[in-house]
């Protein structure tokens, strides 16, 4: 899919996700050219504990939801967003 | 006080009604959602709310883009409370003016609509068989 | 505080709204009315509201009772102001409790609506053309 | 209509009407059985400035909306309600 350097991008961790991880951020070394779902696979090896926490999770980059085959670039934020549930 | 606001501390209701009354508006409807002792057949004890602040604020913010290009509306507030909630807390609010009723009521309905579907916010329940965290399609 | 009432001082929203939140309610509607400083073209300087006191609470607590036979809502508030009001005075505040949004927002939509058309209240409108009493077909 | 004894209601006036009449209560004289519309009729002969605010008048007897052609009784409270601008 991509070439062979790397970039960083800036994960978010929210509800669900922030307790399985243990962590609101973390710097993802992923693949140049990698998509927003690429990283969740990168994560999920590195958080086991992410796994089983796919469904119904959107992608934000830069705060804006975006497709889950959107490619990244170095540096951005990307969040994970579990269901949301405000009101 | 902001239009749009994500708030650690208990909601200014009338402040939030406040923001939006200006003297050619002739009704505010106004929103506001409480924590209630039951959920889905569960009796709740309280709610835990978690944001992505840096994304929320725009959120609210496009979200009143668009129920003013939609609805005639003169202005739309929208204040959602983080933290810790008991029973009977307002989790958020939202005023709506505009010189006629009939918007005012469509604004406000589409903007909490809106806002459970694609805001940036969380909650945990808190309850007598432990917390978890709620996904409900609105 | 009464859930339906007159009222010749300012009316307290954040108390109406109150008067009908249980911690079983999980949205209130609020719908408030205020004096624009225009109407039907004309600018309006003030408003003067008189009414027929011993049966405008029958009629405020049969809408409400019909609303609440109509929607599934839990309590409904209605005060309404009289006398004279400046621009930006509350005349109205009518407030709905319910577990969920949309009987909340039916149920608010259709009290202030049957108000206009059945509550006998008069407002005479203060312009720079004279004051005159107001007939408007709701 | 009625036979030739007199009853008494109480006849309230608001608004307009109260500003043409230059009073909020009337007790009226009327003939037994008389109906609200018939009040009307006696109301605009004791207060003629009354003229021309027929349209979109409403009786209510005792608090309760009611038809024009309804039956008053001796103590009957008679509102005429001008067209209702609430809210």
């Amino acid at each position: 899919m991509v070439d062979d350097r790397d970039m960083q991008v800036r994960v978010r961790f929210f509800a669900a996700h922030r307790e399985a991880t243990g962590q609101s951020a973390y710097e993802a070394d992923v693949p140049a050219g990698a998509r927003a779902r690429d990283v969740w696979r990168v994560l999920v090896e590195r958080f086991p504990t992410l796994d089983g926490h796919a469904s119904g999770t959107a992608y934000a980059v830069n705060q804006t939801v975006v497709p889950a085959d959107t490619v990244l670039s170095e540096g951005d934020e990307l969040a994970l967003l579990p269901p949301m549930a405000g009101g | 006080m902001k239009l749009f606001a994500l708030s650690s501390t208990p909601l200014d209701e009338k402040g939030v009604s406040a923001l939006v009354s200006g003297s050619g508006s002739g009704g505010v409807v106004t929103f506001v959602g409480r924590v209630r002792d039951h959920a889905r057949g569960r009796s709740v004890s309280a709610l835990e709310y978690e944001a992505y602040p840096e994304m929320v604020e725009a959120v609210f913010g496009a979200i009143a883009a668009e129920a003013r290009q939609r609805f005639d509306v003169s202005a739309i507030a929208i204040h959602h409370r983080l933290g810790r909630l008991e029973v009977g807390e307002a989790s958020v609010v939202i005023a709506v003016a505009a010189a006629h009723r009939s918007p005012a009521f469509e604004a406000c309905r589409y903007a909490i609509d809106e806002l459970k579907r694609r805001a940036p916010i969380w909650k945990k329940e808190f309850g007598p068989d432990g917390a978890f965290w709620v996904e409900e399609r609105p």
